[in-house]
């Protein structure tokens, strides 16, 4: 069942259009996130789903109801946001009840769904503080706290994990992943973090430019972008691109300076595989090293350049066809700079952009 | 922008109606009633009434119907008391403006050097704020009186030939009466450049100072352009005072020696209240408002009308 | 053995670089010194002059100390000092100072602050434009205003008289005062807590709104529990005006509610006979009292609150 | 027994209007010591009719008490009763319908037989009808010479305007500064008046005071006083004081050797206890033409929309002009009181000159009288210029006041 609608949203400030035409459709339970450098309208589209900002055009509907220029507070949504935005004059309690406060709600309930939040938060021996005596982890358990209270099917997140520490910030992460799972609420959720979109979505929105990109589950995001701007924003390393074109001929190739790569097996969204100009997309996970290569159908002889050995695995920077080209290997190798390394893959299991309309092939 | 008024199209095609325009932020616009009442009727109003009438013969009471055209300001302008109030409005402007803006800058610098003593050095220099132009001006007239003040002071430690009578003497009186505008305002510039100077990053200092760049410089090149908001906030209330500058120069010269001190506003207001001719006192405090808006207009401008996104 | 307790002048770390008294040390207290005198010397005079009996005014300079200390100047200015007829000095006007203060300040205030935070978190459709008359309005002299501005709350009393039924007189009643503190005080005030609200975190606003508050709401529960600082900085700076106001408070009272900077002018300003010098500059002291009182006992304050957030543009 | 009749039938027309108590605010711009005892005298009288008399003065006549009395005039909440120039400051209001006619007052206590000189009154009327109670004369034209200033500098304390002149050298050879200004405008262009009327003539004064002639202005005559004043600006050079009562102070303390000033400057060596004759002397009209102007004090009632306060206000314009009130009022401000009915005995020396002259009936009417406020406004502007400014010189000053009285109205 279909939880959050947004129909043909449109915004602008003034002459300038910052969601064109969007469509989405969020199912009940689901969590969704929007997913996009700054600047794309991730946020825009999130605070008009709040009804922070008055579209220009379009509808919203959230559980089945028109709530289009409804108010905020009527839209049954709760929000978190990236500073947190605790009252700083108000206990944790105070900031939790104020919203309650507002509805009119009756004490007694509010004193127990308080409680109840602080109890899921693990807040409780905090409720009596002030915000500006808590650490930033505990603030932004409060302001989850805060969105919990309300009782509310959608849940909507801004960035909520941004102004933490990266230790700090994957412990929430994981949190809120179990958050979810506990109570099964519709959630939408706005990064710029691509490690928090993998990890937490059912489905990722990719933004750009006002309009959405792609929206898709991770798996697919990462496996099959649906154009060239998605495949180089998600994943890191990023992917290698190569410029080439694919060549006419029974077995599709893609030429690329003097190289050719075999395409056989590659699935093309459309039909088969026609001549033209494209890009072709690499992942530096999908390449191999070692005894495998030879099996591979592409294979091809580098000089390491540059390696950045993270532990787990290393990062090797080399050329491949006259392209800046990136790999990872295990960790466990050892290579310096200037070694030559044999590496294979299978060009067939990477992602063909079309070179003027960067659409997938 | 929190919230904006959409330019929408009349295409919001659904059962849930889009508001009226009017009624949106309705108690916003209620509680700002006050405001636009002052806004339109009061400042707009009023002035717009004073021009209106700065074309009529009014004399002591306001006389929209004796209609005289331009008559009123081509006395004004041919009336060397006012040519004088424009200049003396000129050099005190300018200068004012530069010493308030030097003077608080660098007491606010000295200041915020981690000196000891801060507190009192602060009272010290804003406490001339709390004290009205009337206050300021007499306290002044003596100080720089040449028989009891200052001159007589030097002259009685030995100095004869030491001369310092500014408020005598109709070539400087002007500056007279801005050692005393400063002494009145700096403070409270000081206090905003302070403020300012609180708000820079330390990270800032540190990093000039492992770069080995001498603090002068550091205030002129880095900390100077950082603080511009300052700066322009600083500039807003210095010249708003300089525009009105009357009491003071009542107080301590009454526009003497001569008409050496005259300044706009007096000649506004003299001419209202003591020569009775309305219609003269408003064409020269429509003066003062066109140049208020030549500075003004391209400022707000780009103040408020250029960075319409934040 | 003493000489290694002696020696400890040679050890590895040095002495660390006397910085006390370094030039620059020097020329910082030094210039802040030559500051001081300029800004205290005119408090002095004042304060010397006040003590001193005319005889010895009369004969010697503004700066040398009273050889005979007498309070009697103080006392006059208080108690005895005439304005017209009614000879008990500044004391008159005090209380009625206060009694035009403390509603001139407040509504100034309640008033300024509302539009600030209109004018930076619920912008509507020309508020920019209000805003922008209201600045305007900064450099208008008051005097200017005073004809139309009589004529206006005349007409506004008799609006209202017509409205309610009743007599109501705006002009020389305390609440015409009221509306003129207020109204002229706007400009800058305004200005003052637009910048500071501009300043609160807009997503703070936004969690309100969906926690459900609205405009009186998030301005109550929690803008105005923030803004103290600048609330502090707002009415240092109205107390000091309208404490020190002449011109409206003559012309918008009567007699009987006159401020008492009208007995300062009457005092310092009148025209006739001789000057009473140390009478004035006691007059001058005492009426400054107030404001000076709240400068000293709150300087830190002010400063605090500009910087938390008047100053940015 | 005319002046009997006067009273008690002023009264007697209020007393007729069922008076109830009222409390009358009146303003006026009296605030020195001097003053304030005369004004007391008013409101003691006005007290003793049952009425009370609420005082609302402001110091600093003109621009600081003029706009707070005009703004609430205009601003419908006047006050009863209030002090101005008499003179053209009031006709607007008086043609707006502001101020309150009290004529039958006037008719009551037979002003028009008793007010010397009756010009006093005719500024009070207006289409026949008169709307001010006057209180006072003051008048300009007197020069003080300090007898000790003169002792020092060793010539005798000169008679007349010329043989001031002629002292000069002498005074100035002594380190005495022969004139004593202030720098106010208001005091340039009172000496200047002054200087007009002794060196020019009752007659020139009136034909460009008065018929506003600008020929007359500019003509030969006219050059003769802007040469005089610019004489007199000379001697004045080293006078650096702002106050008139600084001025006088020169004088009294013999650092200057004269000052043209009104007959209030009286008031000051009275407060120094110097004695007319013997420390100084004064000279009506220079010394020259011995007559005085008659400008003064009047009062005006503006209108309030209640009965029992108009016919306290009536009985306040009555009373204003009383012999009694006039006598009291008189001795305390200084003034030459506005009857000519009336015995001032205790008057000094120079009061008694001015009674005689006013007397005699060598009058000029004041400024205020006959010039508009506007015209009187530029002629300060131009003298405190001229006087202030050395290279300034008479012939061009000549040519910028006939240009202002020819614009006059």
């Amino acid at each position: 069942m279909t939880n959050v609608t947004v129909k043909d949203l449109t915004l602008e400030f003034g002459a300038i259009r910052v969601l064109d035409k969007l469509n989405l459709q969020i199912e009940e339970g689901e969590f969704l996130v929007l997913l996009g450098a700054s600047g794309c309208g991730k946020s825009t589209l999130l605070n008009c789903i709040a009804g922070l900002l008055d579209i220009t055009d379009g509808e919203i509907h959230i559980g089945g109801r028109n709530v289009t220029w409804e108010e905020p507070s009527e839209r049954g949504i709760g929000m978190v946001f990236q500073s947190y935005a605790l009252y700083p004059q108000m206990t944790v309690e105070g900031n939790l009840s104020f919203g309650l406060k507002n509805a009119k709600v009756p004490k007694a309930e509010i004193a127990e769904r308080v409680a109840r939040a602080a109890e899921i938060l693990q807040i409780e021996p905090l409720l009596k503080r002030k915000p500006a005596a808590l650490s930033g982890g505990q603030r932004q358990r409060v302001a989850i706290g805060r969105a919990l209270v309300r009782d509310v099917d959608v849940f909507l997140f801004d960035e909520p994990l941004s102004n933490l520490d990266a230790k700090l910030r994957a412990d929430l992460r994981v949190e809120l992943k179990l958050l979810h799972q506990k109570l099964d609420n519709t959630m939408i959720y706005v990064t710029h973090d691509q490690v928090e979109a993998m990890t937490l979505a059912d489905r990722i929105a990719i933004m750009r430019g006002g309009l959405v990109q792609q929206i898709a589950s991770p798996a697919e995001v990462y496996n099959r972008p649906s154009n060239k701007y998605v495949a180089g924003f998600i994943g890191s390393p990023t992917i290698n691109f190569f410029e080439g074109s694919i060549t006419d001929g029974t077995a599709p190739e893609f030429l690329t300076a003097d190289t050719k790569m075999a395409l056989s097996g590659y699935e093309a969204s459309q039909g088969a595989l026609s001549p033209r100009p494209a890009w072709l997309g690499i992942r530096p996970e999908s390449v191999i090293t070692g005894t495998d290569v030879d099996a591979q159908p592409y294979t091809a002889e580098i000089t390491v350049e540059l390696f950045e050995a993270m532990g787990a695995d290393t990062l090797v920077y080399t050329t491949l066809a006259g392209a800046p080209f990136r790999f990872r290997m295990s960790g466990q190798a050892r290579v310096t700079a200037g070694d030559t390394l044999r590496i294979g893959f299978d060009p067939a299991q990477g992602s063909l952009f079309d070179k003027s309309t960067e659409e997938r092939l | 922008m929190a919230v904006t008024d959409g330019t929408g199209t009349e295409s919001a095609k659904t059962s849930a109606r889009r508001p009226n325009r009017l009624f949106k932020n309705l108690t916003a616009k209620t509680a700002s009633i006050p405001m636009i009442f002052t806004a339109l009727v009061v400042f707009i109003g009023c002035t717009g009434w004073t021009i209106y009438h700065s074309f009529t013969k009014s004399r002591l009471l306001p006389a929209p119907d004796k209609w005289v055209g331009l008559d009123q300001y081509e006395r004004l302008w041919s009336t060397r008391r006012w040519l004088v109030s424009i200049e003396n409005l000129a050099i005190y402007g300018i200068c004012s403006l530069i010493l308030s803006l030097v003077i608080g800058f660098t007491l606010a610098a000295l200041l915020d050097r981690k000196i000891r003593g801060e507190g009192i050095f602060r009272t010290i220099f804003l406490y001339p704020f709390a004290l009205s132009f009337i206050v300021t001006g007499l306290v002044w007239q003596w100080v720089l009186n040449p028989q009891f003040g200052i001159q007589s002071v030097v002259q009685r430690w030995g100095w004869e030939s030491f001369t310092f009578d500014p408020l005598n003497n109709a070539d400087i009186v002007i500056y007279g009466i801005l050692i005393a505008g400063i002494w009145q305002g700096s403070g409270f510039i000081m206090v905003i450049m302070l403020a300012g100077l609180r708000g820079i990053d330390e990270d800032i200092w540190k990093a000039t100072r492992v770069e080995g760049i001498p603090t002068w410089k550091t205030y002129i090149v880095v900390i100077i352009p950082m603080m511009r908001p300052v700066f322009v906030t600083a500039l807003v209330l210095i010249a708003a005072g300089i525009i009105k500058v009357y009491d003071l120069v009542v107080a301590q010269t009454s526009g003497g020696p001569g008409i050496a001190s005259e300044v706009p506003a007096k000649y506004v207001i003299e001419k209202m209240f003591q020569s009775q001719n309305l219609g003269q006192g408003f064409a020269a405090s429509t003066m003062m408002l066109v140049s208020v808006l030549v500075v003004l207009i391209p400022w707000a401008y780009l103040e408020f009308g250029g960075k319409r996104r934040d | 053995m003493t000489d290694v307790t002696t020696n400890t002048r040679t050890t590895p770390r040095g002495t660390k670089p006397r910085r006390r008294m370094s030039p620059s040390n020097i020329m910082l207290y030094g210039t802040l010194f030559v500051a001081s005198v300029y800004y205290l010397l005119p408090l002095y005079v004042m304060i010397v002059t006040s003590l001193k009996g005319m005889p010895e005014i009369r004969l010697g300079n503004v700066f040398s100390p009273p050889v005979e200390v007498t309070f009697e100047p103080w006392v006059k200015a208080w108690a005895e000092a005439c304005t017209g007829i009614n000879c008990d000095g500044l004391s008159r006007g005090f209380w009625n100072s206060v009694q035009i203060l403390v509603p001139s300040v407040a509504l100034s205030i309640a008033i300024a602050s509302v539009n600030g935070y209109a004018l930076s978190l619920w912008k509507f459709k020309g508020s920019e434009v209000f805003f922008t008359i209201l600045i305007f309005g900064a450099f208008i002299p008051y005097q200017v205003m005073i004809y139309p501005m009589v004529i206006l709350l005349r007409e506004a009393g008799e609006g209202l008289s017509f409205i309610t039924g009743t007599r109501i007189r705006l002009m020389g009643s305390v609440w015409g005062l009221v509306i003129v503190h207020t109204i002229f005080g706007m400009p800058i005030l305004t200005l003052l807590f637009r910048n500071y609200f501009a300043s609160v975190p807009e997503e703070l606003f936004k969690a309100a709104r969906v926690d459900g508050a609205g405009f009186w709401g998030i301005y109550f529960r929690i803008m105005l529990p923030m803004a103290l600082p600048i609330f502090v900085v707002a009415m240092i700076l109205q107390v000091t005006g309208i404490w020190n106001d002449f011109l409206f408070g003559v012309i918008f009272t009567k007699p009987d509610t006159y401020p008492m900077t009208v007995q300062l002018n009457n005092i310092v300003n009148s025209v006739q006979g001789v000057k009473e010098y140390n009478v004035n500059m006691a007059a001058t002291l005492l009426t400054g009292l107030v404001p000076l009182i709240i400068y000293f006992a709150s300087g830190k304050l002010f400063v605090r609150g500009i910087a938390a957030g008047a100053v940015k543009g | 027994m005319n002046l009997m009749k006067a009273t008690t039938a002023g009264i007697a027309f209020c007393a007729a209007g069922a008076v109830s108590a009222a409390e009358l605010e009146v303003t006026h711009w009296w605030t020195s010591g001097g003053e304030a005892a005369a004004v007391a005298e008013f409101a003691k009288a006005l007290d003793a009719t049952g009425h009370t008399w609420v005082d609302g003065a402001i110091a600093g006549s003109g621009g600081t008490a003029r706009p707070i009395i005009i703004s609430r005039i205009i601003g419908g909440d006047p006050m009863h009763a209030t002090q101005l120039n008499h003179g053209r400051q009031a006709e607007e209001l008086i043609e707006a319908g502001l101020l309150l006619d009290i004529t039958a007052v006037a008719e009551a206590g037979g002003w028009k037989d008793i007010i010397n000189p009756s010009s006093l009154l005719d500024s009070c009327t207006v289409d026949g009808k008169i709307y001010c109670a006057p209180v006072n004369i003051h008048s300009w034209q007197w020069i003080w010479l300090s007898h000790k200033a003169y002792e020092d500098a060793g010539v005798p304390v000169p008679s007349n305007w010329d043989e001031y002149v002629a002292s000069a050298g002498a005074l100035e050879a002594a380190g005495k500064i022969p004139l004593a200004m202030g720098q106010q405008a208001w005091q340039s262009s009172g000496a200047f008046g002054v200087i007009n009327v002794a060196v020019g003539g009752v007659e020139l004064w009136n034909k460009i005071n008065v018929q506003k002639d600008a020929e007359a202005a500019g003509g030969p005559e006219m050059a003769k006083v802007f040469e005089a004043a610019a004489a007199a600006r000379a001697m004045a050079a080293n006078s650096n004081v702002q106050d008139w009562n600084q001025a006088t102070n020169l004088v009294i303390t013999g650092q200057a050797g004269g000052q043209i000033m009104g007959d209030w400057a009286q008031g000051e060596f009275q407060v120094a206890e110097q004695v007319a004759g013997e420390d100084y002397t004064c000279l009506p009209g220079l010394g020259v033409n011995e007559v005085i102007s008659t400008g003064g004090d009047a009062f005006y009632f503006p209108k309030q929309d209640d009965a029992d306060i108009e016919a306290a206000q009536k009985e306040l314009a009555a009373l204003l002009v009383s012999p009694e009130v006039q006598v009291s009022f008189n001795l305390k401000k200084g003034s030459l009181p506005v009857r000519g009915d009336i015995d001032l005995s205790s008057a000094n020396d120079c009061m008694k000159k001015g009674l005689e002259i006013l007397a005699a009936g060598n009058i000029l009417l004041s400024g205020d009288q006959v010039l508009s406020a506007d015209t009187s406004g530029q002629i300060e502007d131009l003298m405190v210029e001229f006087w202030n400014d050395a290279s300034y010189s008479a012939a061009d000053a000549q040519a910028k006041y006939a240009e202002i009285i020819g614009d006059a109205d």
